[in-house]
């Protein structure tokens, strides 16, 4: 298919894939519920509105803005979805799922354990973050690692708008907690649009796009900055295999482990530091399973062991982006 | 207080039969532990028995109950049946949570035992949830969360008592004030005199009641019911009380008044509704005798059934973490 | 409210010189932004200007203050320099925090300013903490904790005033209730008719005062000030205000009253205390105009400065980590 | 010295140790506060007792019993901290920092950058877990790969009673947030007294024993179950040097590294879940650096992804213990 023929596809923006996720979800499923901060329509449907329309078109008993109570927030849909509900919670930005932690770790993640299998605690828990706004030291962190490291959660987080839809859908339905991470900066990238319905399988990586050289693992934003990256690879020779882990965890060892032997090589792309960052799971476990046949060692790259930085140069250099990636990755294949 | 919801014969009666089974089943449970037949964290609820023997008497098998590692009382009360009580304080296989929740933890959804957690002060975020699932619901379903005078200083109270109101909640804070918290006096660590006062922060009707009178507790417990199941929202109960026992098994008790908690046991709520129900003709002697003999048998087959029932395998390690057909 | 605090003439212009200052610099502020020529966050705190400036001159300079994202005007008013305020949030090296903080996270120990959050609420831990540091050094210094009504439903709260309280820290708790958080109304959010009453909750005094007004906000915070240095404990204020430019720069403001709105900018406060400073005699015209004057000058110097220091290097990206000395 | 000799020696148990290091830190910097649960002489000097005698010889000025307040507990220790005391912090247990992860991570670990260096918090945050007293799942995480994660913060967690002190001492003094991890079956443990003033760096691992076959790295707990390991191994033949890291993060990769370059094995050992643990970043470390030259696959022995389980025989199976490492060691030796 030719540019030209693609560029005339009907697109939409991983935002819109997002809203048409949960408002598919709530119109195929009564049990479906929404709650946050200002997700309601009065108060424009989310701060950056991925939820406009929602209680406009099922009303303000579903999809119910709350009062600026973190706790309360994860604790309603907890409860609420103990009792029969599909609740879909949303923590405004990811550094303050720290207020709730309790909530989520202790008890989401926990309930059905700890129960013996009696209870489960289907709730999504939506959160947006990346660097890239200025918003500095406590507004950009991706905190994955903690959840991944959380017996009980799932965690999603999505690169582009099929994934964005199908991942939603996959998360609502799924009967655990899913933490579903939204990048702030990407919300405006255009994509296909995605066939309703659609759900794409939690645990399940993709290959975005086939290589020979060198597997790159990232998801999320960073996912695309590598995609970005491979004119600069090409041009040096290097065919890079691009795999979307899209889910975090439980992650697609055997995707990843299947490519990186055919490949030989692998580089593991986050935002979040990379010190004891979920780059480091990967990275340990191809290291073993691919002991010995591994051209050359893993390599991660995400942010430096440092919180986030308001001044722009600083905050530019904060996050791994395509020169970086085509940097490494080109190094990695010398 | 309120004094519309006068509970009747049968009422008290009712209310003395979880009030009896509650105290044998402590007193059982620490000589089980002190004879080292079971070894656990033991938090006694000894003393605080009226409490959700009272509530109970005003709840129906769906209403929803989220309490505490301090919450036995409250599942017995509940409907909690003993022998998946005492396997899963075992450890045991025919536990409730099949040996993998403990005492902390034991949940029986089809009695409405939603959660037991072992967080101070998470039964209310979590109770509110459930109360917000009644509420759309529209069966008229409650929901409780009991709680200790310590929870009351920490966020998560706030935060759900804020909301509960805000969304006008089915849902009933029940705090247990045992004038304790782990070593800590309430006047120490609670900057109010009374935590029923808390609910005026929040546009919520609060009362202090005598939590060891099972008069006064059932009708505050009747009142924040009907409230409830009527649509207008949720209530604070503080119920005052004392725990016997310390903290928890094994505390040495030296941080607390003697003299207090000598008055305390002097005035077991328990005994004293038992002999009230036979000076007032409401029982006989032998009726009370034997429903607590029947009690005591109930408990000594269910301790049996528990130590008779085998652990979990070793591989339910990594069941139960996700959900069938979930991948792992 | 109590009136034994009147201020005089030379608090009253002191207070107008800060509120005047705060006023210019976020009107300069959302010119630069808009123009282009700086890109941030900018949470305008135009309409809130009196609060601060009037809490203020109640305050000697090694007080702290703890604020939040919306917090410059109390920054600007408790002494941070514009020059070392531009850099910052211009990201320049030059800047109070070496431009790594930015908007959200001004600090300025030497005249106290200790903290800047982003995290609604978590203003009041750590002012809290602060003040207990004052009342162990015991010189009478106050520390102050500044948020918004839609914090004041966040656990941190509950949390803060109750130690504050128990402790009898010498902090006061000021509440900025512009009537919004974020998109979502008071009433929306707040089970409580006024914020001020949750003091009861804490056995601490409360009080609402109209924030825009100066002879009620100076008398409020002098009362709390007095109260903190004597060892008398907390005070939680709640100033009424209203924010005239939504909730971050950029914000449609669709979700707001255009009538209620309008009817708070017609009452600005900071040009409604100029018109009284004359009309009463207390200050003359070209004594303000001049005033203003300076201020517009030295703000356009500290603007002028801002844009022309350097960015820090990169290697800042990895200092500040840990401390001199601590490997890393 | 034989083993007569070595009984007669005096010892303390660790839960002395710590006290001994508080009290004579407090006795040496009138700045250094305690604050906490029950931490105070009429609440018995904590539930276990770590902080008895204190505020009976300090004053409750300086040792300070708390609400049930884990936000306010660290926002009055950062509070204090910033205007020049060197609080030192207790929640209760490591579950419980989920309600003040706020305050640790967004504020304590991040003032120090994000005031561009002007002010610090040099508190210490204690905390206790560990399984082996039926408190199942919300009472024995081990959390510490989430602050590892955090830029800013130290983690410590000390095996012995020299380090559980020296560690304190050092904590104590560091201008940084460090979180003190505590093993609570543990604390009766005895050891050697420690020198008075006594410091161990952070950031410095030990040697616990040479060995030539196998390197096996640990920290708290299951650095004494690798110890508990040696007979075993030995009776295989297998060699193992054992290092405690003692400080989890920053780590000592330069005396793992050497190890390891000299055993060709490694064995990271943790009582956290393996998945996104601890031992993941360590492995993947060592597997990049000494690319080549191992001998074997790094191999991690962690938890299992799921919550503490209560009942005896599985909450036996949760933790690596002594039987488990030597069996991993040896397999790793063959
Ligand atoms: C968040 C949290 N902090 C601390 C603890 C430790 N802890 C367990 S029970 C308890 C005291 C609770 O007192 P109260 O709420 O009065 O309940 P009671 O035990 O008296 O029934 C504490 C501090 C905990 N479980 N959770
Ligand atoms: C814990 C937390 N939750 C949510 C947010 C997002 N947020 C930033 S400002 C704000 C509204 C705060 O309102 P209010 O306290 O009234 O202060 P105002 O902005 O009106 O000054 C919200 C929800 C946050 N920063 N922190
Ligand atoms: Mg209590
Ligand atoms: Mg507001």
């Amino acid at each position: 298919m030719s540019d030209a023929v693609k560029e005339k596809e009907p697109q939409i923006t991983i935002l819109q894939a997002i809203n048409a996720a949960l408002a598919d979800a709530m119109e195929e499923d009564e049990k479906v519920v929404v709650l946050g901060e200002d997700v309601a329509d009065p108060e424009e449907g989310g701060v950056v509105g991925v939820t406009k329309g929602l209680s406009t078109r099922f009303g303000e008993k579903r999809v119910r803005s709350t009062p600026i109570s973190e706790q309360a927030i994860i604790g309603a849909a907890i409860g609420a979805s103990l009792v029969g509900y599909k609740p879909v919670a949303e923590i405004m930005l990811m550094n303050f799922t720290t207020v709730a932690m309790d909530m989520i770790v202790n008890h989401a993640a926990k309930l059905r354990f700890m129960s013996g299998g009696q209870t489960n605690v289907p709730i999504v828990i939506r959160t947006m973050t990346g660097t890239g706004f200025g918003s500095g030291g406590q507004h950009c962190d991706y905190l994955e690692a903690w959840f991944a490291h959380t017996a009980g959660m799932k965690v999603v987080a999505p690169s582009n708008t099929a994934d964005a839809y199908g991942l939603m859908r996959a998360a609502i339905k799924d009967p655990d907690p899913v933490l579903y991470i939204e990048n702030l900066p990407s919300y405006w990238a255009p994509g296909p649009v995605p066939e309703p319905g659609s759900t794409v399988p939690l645990g399940k990586a993709r290959i975005t796009k086939d290589g020979s050289d060198i597997s790159i693992i990232s998801y999320s934003r960073t996912l695309n900055e590598a995609l970005g990256a491979v004119e600069a690879m090409n041009s040096q020779g290097v065919s890079a295999e691009i795999i979307d882990l899209r889910t975090v965890s439980p992650w697609d060892k055997e995707t990843v482990i299947k490519s990186v032997a055919k490949t030989g090589r692998c580089l593991i792309v986050h935002e979040a530091v990379t010190q004891f960052g979920v780059g480091a799971e990967i990275a340990a476990t191809v290291s073993k399973e691919l002991f010995g046949s591994l051209k050359k060692p893993v390599e991660r790259l995400g942010a430096p062991y440092a919180p986030v930085p308001f001044s722009k140069p600083l905050e530019s250099a904060f996050a791994p982006d395509a020169k970086r990636i085509a940097e490494a990755a080109i190094s990695l294949c010398k | 207080m309120t004094t519309n919801y006068t509970p009747d014969a049968k009422t008290q009666l009712d209310m003395y039969r979880r009030a009896a089974l509650l105290k044998a089943n402590d007193e059982k449970s620490r000589k089980v532990i002190k004879s080292g037949r079971l070894i656990m964290p033991y938090y006694s609820y000894r003393g605080q028995e009226i409490i959700p023997s009272a509530l109970c008497s005003n709840l129906n098998d769906d209403d929803y109950l989220v309490t505490i590692y301090r919450g036995i009382h409250d599942m017995l009360a509940k409907g909690m049946p003993l022998k998946d009580l005492w396997a899963e304080i075992a450890g045991r296989v025919d536990g409730t949570c099949k040996g993998k929740g403990g005492p902390m933890h034991l949940t029986y959804p089809k009695k409405g035992i939603m959660v037991t957690t072992g967080i101070v002060g998470s039964s209310m975020p979590v109770a509110t949830g459930i109360a917000w699932g009644a509420q759309m619901d529209g069966g008229g379903r409650v929901s409780v969360a009991t709680f200790g005078d310590g929870a009351s200083n920490i966020g998560a109270f706030h935060e759900s008592l804020n909301l509960a109101s805000i969304w006008k909640l089915p849902v009933i804070f029940l705090c247990q004030n045992n004038l304790y918290a782990e070593h800590t006096t309430y006047e120490k660590g609670t900057a109010v005199d009374r935590i029923a006062d808390r609910a005026a922060a929040y546009r919520m009707p609060g009362v202090r009641v005598n939590g060891n009178d099972p008069i006064e507790m059932y009708a505050a417990a009747r009142e924040a019911v009907e409230r409830a199941r009527a649509g207008e929202g949720p209530t604070l109960i503080e119920a005052m009380t004392f725990r016997f026992h310390g903290h928890v098994f094994g505390d040495a008790d030296a941080y607390m008044d003697k003299e207090q908690k000598k008055a305390a046991m002097e005035n077991d709520p328990v005994p004293q509704l038992r002999k009230r129900l036979i000076n007032d003709g409401l029982a006989t002697e032998e009726q009370l005798s034997h429903i607590e003999k029947e009690i005591e048998d109930d408990i000594e087959a269910a301790v049996a059934f528990a130590l008779n029932s085998p652990f979990p395998e070793v591989s339910e390690l990594t069941t139960d973490v996700y959900g069938e057909g979930a991948r792992a």
